[in-house]
């Protein structure tokens, strides 16, 4: 099953840091701020640092079997039938998160840029790339975020120099306001969306991967460097437009870039950073995606994941237009169902597979020395 | 490849619906508004831009704006219902001014501005204005001397006296909304009014004099409390409420010389820090102002030349500033009764439990609040000349 | 009507493009996964057009985790 | 589409070869030993084709053997047939009793050539197909009676244009030398260049009917050996009839049929040709056109003209930048304009906008359709523009600026704003040094401008995003296209966006070579130190 392809550390140092940045840069900056007001950047380093161990966990999961996707360890671990069904669970995830990004992309080109056009016009032409993204393949996908990315930082590091003289200091005090606690659930929200769904990337690491030690670091840090591009658009968020305004802003960084304005020249750019968006949210999606697809594949046993592509596609789009009648709905699911699904999928499956993987650690040795 | 290339031109191809698509000959580019209440329904005016009036090349000597009006019972109604007499559809995103009505401004301006904050199209970057003993709808109908757009005037004349006499306060949609939504601080807007003869500001006649009949004019600042227009602050007033919330760029301030005659103080670098704690359980709040300054003029006898001199004068400006900042204080505990400040968002951030505590009476507390400001001026340079002339015409 | 005969041309393209190579390829099993989603798909696709109601994934979702969000996000 | 892709390959494998077979003129028996009606068969096989000449003579003291020449008239140098070949054989070794040593056992056909002939180059033939090639391409036949032999004697001569300066690519700064179309005066322009022992060749010849001359050129230990092997391998797949240009074999070898972006590249210049060698590219010259092919093409590699390397690093490395802008600029500045006019309104400046507005007044068409009639209108200037003769050229080009320029403006047709996009994307479109990737950027720039039509911005970044995937997806020759931008490689950076100076390129491209990798050994003595002073 295509076996042949390999993405080098580099390339999933990008893919991961587009993962971790995805939506979470729409969108953490206001779930933050709902609950710790100005202290929302402290939570943002605190829902960072959680995650990391939540990745490293992952990884250490990953590295039982280098040369398995997340797929086949299910399978190895709880047997061929149970290990089944478990995929089958996983793979729902990133199937319902594609459409549900695809919802959120076509949401919110609708809010800011473009309210008449319905949305499935806009998801269509976002499902033609990721269809077509999948299809060229992995090392396609890796190679054209590896120049996106360029892009991407290059336009954010002008973004943060623009937006800087904006910061009102007065907004991020009092530090520290909001007790321990209420940072820590908070920041499940940003665990959740950057680090735990972060599970699907198992399907590309370490199996795709030509050199698995130093992607194991590059997961690490591409999540730590997303984590340190949310805090930063978190405070800026916080400390440009203040904690209340960045609560009630449903997309509270497209205000932000608003704001800029030097020298009345640069100014009016929002919409094109909206495009920076699209690219990072286009990322995170084609990441479920393709775990979808090719998880799909893996399950069902096929030689040959692209025949399913589009398929799939067609049930991603029509999933999207429906999965979230509306936003007031789908601002509730995000804290509440998917909270639990991610959870479940991401933290207990896992776990378990801990758990089993112990018991079963050495006949699982024995079998794969036989098989070799 | 080629086949997602096709199957992308085919999809493009399907949705040539250009849903939003608007083409900029079928947009009334509005560029100031104005909302008054008029027997329970909103009045929204709209200035809009005539385009070719405008242009260099193809003007035909017709007003570069116009105004179009309708009533509605919620904004957004009132906005759409203009169609009916404007040709094109209202296009807001370059709005410069928004000027509210003061009748409006007195019930309270809350619920106008909850759908432009709401609307996606507005960038909330215009400055917002209260119009002086005058609806809304009177300002934007004055036509101006050089800036053809009067919005434009509108804008810029307030940018520029913020900038260089800091009396008014350019106050966007994005600041007032913040002010109106944070604890402990409530908003204050500049006001706009007209003087001379306003029936004949909308003629064209207005601007070929070279005395305008009518004139659009910034007064001084209205305060308000939550959303609610309840006064308005002098001159002086306005200045101090500037020092005390950092927003002076640069301003001359007149001091009275040692003997009789008076003295200009050029700002040229301002700092204003404002300190909220807590003394024996009560709330207070220290102004810390630095400036520094030149000499602008001399309007009396002094002699500049002695060290002394400077020192003299920046006393009496530390005097003089910081009385007419407590008194721009004590009308706003007294008088208004409303923290145009900000004292309470400085508690906030000094004493975040406490302030937990008194949020619920801040009001209260806010009037019999006590406040230390302290002036610090260091005069830096006299201009180009040493001595004035006047001393030596007096000699 | 017309969405309808779109989602089937567009069905037909997919078609046209896979199914030769899956049959030239002799992959039996991918040929009938292939059938399987893609006429899920168009299924799918015709009924949201037409304007009928599909069961949300999300609303099951939420009905299986109910007790979990009661206890832990509300 | 695969639909017809699949189609064509069917055809191309079976169909057409037999085809040819059928009517294939060419016989591959041997030849006869006698003379006559070797002759013949020549004469009845070449039709009655006026341009080849048959002599026949008689050699030897005794003149008793019966000898044929035969050459194409055109191609053949007459003075050195005649001085060499005729007047050795007829008068030279006249005295020479030729009768007797063929009694004596030796081959009369090796003797000349070995002893007689004043001629460089000289083939014994056995075949007709061999002895057709060589009589076609210019080389003299001569034939002796009794002998299943021939000789082939090379003394092709015939007219052709000199090594004139390059016209499509043309510099301020280097060698004014271009190819022609002679592919030996060319591999001489390239020898001459690269004295290296390694500087390889391989001929081939392809086209059933041109049989037209094919050089594979690489520095061995430099060069990739698996691209040579793939070159050799796709150059062996090609069954056609004919190969004109290198066009052809460029479009029968490239990786991805369907992309509008090149995989190969092509120059008329030997200073690009021994520059790529040297990077470990491989050229493959085509006798009769001066355009060289180079392979593995990279999508950098269009931006960068051999005077790059000419010039000061600094100034190189702005002119570099300025182009990848200006590749922008004229892919997206219509698409650009059209979505913010339409969509995104709020992007101008307050006064940009107005003033915009005021030209659109009156305009008819909306800016799409007024883009696209722009567009349009300068594309058929410019293709009238080069497919007319000089002499009309010019005044082509006053019609045109003034059409477009003045009078539709002037008219109120078009918006003044969009004759100065349209003009901007012109401008910027002749900067690319190479005329391969500014076509292609010719036709996606109207996809662009559909799609920024229907979805403004998204619609760009969507297109864009497509367009990364399709450059990432693509190869040339296993090399991916967008290498050493993806895969990211740091050390290939310094010949990339920007140009470092020479002393600090120690290495060639990684991908493209990866055996011999280093250019500058000592990397301390190649930056240039002015002696210390001594006072």
């Amino acid at each position: 099953m295509m076996r042949n392809i390999k993405i080098n550390s580099n390339q999933f140092l990008v893919l991961v840091i587009f993962f971790t940045i995805g939506t979470s840069i729409l969108e953490v900056p206001s779930a933050l701020a709902d609950k710790t007001n100005q202290d929302a950047w402290i939570t943002a380093i605190i829902g960072t640092g959680i995650g990391l161990l939540v990745i490293w966990f992952f990884t250490w999961i990953a590295l039982w079997f280098p040369t398995l996707t997340y797929i086949q360890i299910t399978e190895k671990i709880f047997g061929k039938w149970i290990g089944r069904v478990a995929s089958l669970i996983f793979i729902s995830l990133p199937l319902l998160y594609t459409s549900s990004l695809l919802f959120q992309s076509g949401n919110f080109l609708n809010t800011h840029m473009m309210p008449y056009t319905p949305m499935v016009a806009l998801n269509i032409l976002m499902v033609g790339i990721l269809v077509m993204g999948v299809y060229l393949g992995l090392e396609t996908i890796a190679r054209s975020a590896e120049i996106l990315f360029a892009f991407f930082f290059l336009a954010f590091f002008v973004f943060v120099l623009l937006i800087a003289p904006e910061i009102r200091i007065e907004n991020v005090q009092p530090v520290f306001e909001v007790n321990l606690k209420n940072m820590l659930q908070s920041s499940l929200f940003l665990v959740i969306t950057s680090s735990v769904n972060a599970i699907v990337i198992l399907m590309i690491f370490p199996a795709f991967l030509n050199k698995v030690k130093q992607a194991r670091r590059s997961f690490l840090i591409g999540n730590l460097i997303g984590g340190i591009v949310i805090i930063i658009i978190t405070f800026l968020s916080v400390s440009v437009l203040g904690a209340d305004k960045t609560a009630n802003e449903i997309f509270p960084s497209f205000e932000l870039a608003k704001r800029i304005s030097t020298g009345d020249f640069i100014e009016r750019i929002e919409v094109l950073m909206a495009s920076l968006w699209i690219i990072s949210l286009y990322f995170k999606m084609i990441l479920y995606f393709y775990a979808t697809v090719f998880g799909i594949a893996q399950v069902l046993n096929l030689k040959d994941y692209r025949p399913l592509t589009m398929p799939l596609g067609l049930i991603v789009m029509v999933l999207s237009l429906v999965i979230y009648p509306n936003v007031v709905y789908k601002q509730d699911m995000n804290i509440t169902t998917e909270y639990s699904f991610s959870l479940i999928v991401g933290i207990f499956i896992p776990l378990l597979l801990a758990l089993i993987y112990g018991i079963r650690k050495k006949s699982l040795k024995k079998e794969l020395n036989s098989s070799k | 490849m080629k086949r997602h290339m096709i199957v992308l031109l085919i999809l493009s191809l399907f949705l040539t619906g250009c849903w939003d698509k608007r083409e900029l000959n079928e947009l009334a580019i509005t560029v100031a508004m104005g909302i008054d209440k008029v027997e329970d329904e909103f009045q929204l005016t709209a200035q809009v831009v005539v385009p070719s009036e405008v242009s260099m090349k193809q003007s035909s000597g017709r007003s570069p704006v116009t105004l179009f009006q309708a009533k509605g019972e919620t904004v957004y109604e009132a906005l759409r219902k203009m169609t009916i007499s404007s040709p094109r559809k209202i296009y807001p995103g370059h709005l410069r001014m928004l000027v509210i009505g003061e009748e409006l401004a007195q019930e309270g301006i809350g619920e106008s501005l909850e759908l432009l904050s709401r609307d996606w199209e507005l960038r909330s970057d215009f400055y917002v204005v209260v119009a002086k003993d005058k609806t809304a709808a009177e300002i934007l109908n004055v036509s101006t001397p050089i800036e053809s757009i009067p919005a434009n005037k509108m804008f810029n004349t307030l940018k520029t006296s913020e900038n260089s006499w800091s009396a008014t306060k350019g106050i966007t949609l994005d600041d007032l909304i913040s002010d109106l939504i944070s604890d402990g601080q409530n908003p204050v807007l500049s006001g706009i009014y007209i003087t001379g003869n306003e029936e004949s500001g909308s003629s064209k006649q207005n601007v070929e004099s070279i005395t305008p009949s009518a004139q659009i004019l910034y007064d001084y600042l209205a305060v308000f409390n939550k959303d609610k227009l309840v006064g308005w602050l002098t001159e002086r007033e306005s200045i101090g409420y500037n020092y005390i919330t950092n927003s002076i760029k640069t301003t001359v301030t007149s001091v009275s010389c040692p003997e009789k005659g008076k003295a200009s103080i050029e700002v040229i670098q301002f700092k204003s820090d404002m300190k909220g704690k807590i003394n024996k359980g009560e709330p207070e709040v220290d102004v810390n102002i630095q400036v520094e300054g030149n000499v602008g003029s001399v309007e009396c006898h002094i002699n500049l030349k002695e060290p002394v001199t400077i020192e003299e004068l920046e006393k009496i400006y530390e005097k003089e500033v910081k009385e007419s900042i407590d008194q721009t204080i004590e009308t706003a505990q007294k008088q208004y009764k409303t923290d145009i400040f900000g004292f309470g968002q400085a508690i906030h951030r000094s004493n975040p439990k406490t302030w937990k505590k008194i949020k619920e009476q801040w009001d209260e507390k806010f009037t019999d609040m006590v406040v230390n400001v302290e002036v610090d001026l260091k005069l830096r340079r006299t201009g180009t000349v040493n001595k004035s002339f006047l001393k030596s015409l007096q000699e | 009507m017309l969405k309808v005969i779109g989602i089937l041309l567009v069905a037909a393209v997919i078609w046209r493009v896979e199914v030769p190579s899956l049959l030239q390829k002799n992959y039996k099993k991918e040929l009938v996964v292939f059938l399987l989603f893609l006429s899920i798909g168009v299924g799918l696709g015709i009924v949201q057009a037409l304007g009928k109601p599909i069961p949300n994934p999300m609303d099951f979702l939420t009905f299986i985790f109910n007790p979990l969000n009661d206890t832990f996000f509300r | 589409m695969r639909f017809f892709k699949r189609k064509n390959t069917k055809k191309s494998i079976s169909a057409i070869p037999s085809q040819y077979q059928a009517v294939d003129p060419i016989q591959k028996d041997a030849l006869k030993t006698s003379l006559q009606e070797n002759i013949q068969t020549i004469k009845y096989t070449l039709g009655a084709s006026t341009d080849i000449v048959f002599r026949e003579i008689r050699i030897g003291k005794e003149g008793s053997i019966n000898a044929g020449i035969i050459y194409t008239d055109g191609l053949t140098d007459t003075t050195s047939l005649q001085e060499f070949i005729l007047e050795t054989l007829m008068l030279d070794i006249k005295e020479v009793e030729l009768q007797k040593k063929i009694t004596t056992g030796e081959n009369l056909i090796s003797l000349l050539k070995d002893l007689a002939l004043k001629v460089g180059e000289i083939k014994e033939v056995t075949t007709l197909e061999l002895l057709y090639n060589g009589l076609l391409s210019g080389d003299t036949v001569l034939l002796i009676d009794g002998y299943a032999q021939g000789l082939l004697i090379s003394n092709k001569q015939w007219v052709e244009r000199g090594v004139t300066e390059p016209v499509a690519q043309t510099v301020v700064r280097g060698p004014r030398e271009g190819f022609s179309e002679n592919l030996r005066v060319n591999t001489a322009l390239i020898r001459r260049k690269i004295k290296d022992p390694n500087l390889w060749m391989e001929s081939k010849i392809i086209g059933t009917r041109t049989k037209t001359n094919i050089e594979i050129m690489y520095i061995n230990g430099v060069a990739n050996d698996k691209i040579v092997k793939e070159l050799h391998l796709r150059l062996d797949r090609i069954e056609i009839d004919g190969i004109l240009e290198s066009g052809n074999i460029e479009e029968l070898i490239e990786d991805d049929a369907y992309s509008p972006f090149p995989t190969i590249f092509n120059t008329e210049r030997p200073d690009v040709v021994a520059a790529a060698l040297l990077e470990g590219r491989i050229a493959i010259l085509v006798d009769g056109t001066p355009f060289v092919l180079i392979v593995p093409a990279l999508f950098v590699q269009f931006f960068q003209a051999s005077e790059d390397y000419y010039q000061r690093a600094d100034i190189s490395s702005f002119i570099r930048l300025l182009r990848f802008g200006s590749f922008g600029i004229s892919l997206l500045a219509p698409a650009l304009f059209i979505a913010i006019t339409t969509f995104h309104q709020t992007m101008l400046p307050p006064a940009l906008l107005i003033s915009l507005t005021a030209q659109r007044e009156g305009v008819p068409f909306p800016a799409f359709f007024e883009a696209l009639l722009m567009e349009l209108t300068f594309e058929i200037l410019r293709e009238a523009g080069v497919r007319m003769p000089r002499s009309i050229g010019s005044a082509m080009s006053i019609v045109g600026a003034f059409v477009i320029g003045t009078a539709a403006v002037e008219a109120g047709v078009i918006s003044a704003a969009m004759v100065i996009i349209v003009s901007i994307t012109a401008i910027a479109s002749f900067v690319s040094p190479t005329y391969d990737i500014a076509i292609a950027v010719r036709l996606l720039r109207f996809g662009f401008m559909g799609l920024a039509a229907t979805f403004g911005l998204f619609g760009i970044t969507v297109g864009l995003i497509a367009l990364i995937l399709h450059l990432c997806s693509i190869r040339s020759f296993g090399i991916p296209y967008m290498s050493p931008l993806a895969p990211f490689n740091i050390s290939d950076q310094k010949d990339t966006f920007i140009r470092l100076p020479k002393w600090k390129m120690f290495t060639r491209p990684r991908l493209i070579n990866q055996q011999n990798i280093v250019r500058q050994q000592d990397s301390t003595s190649a930056k240039p130190q002015p002696p210390k002073n001594e006072e």
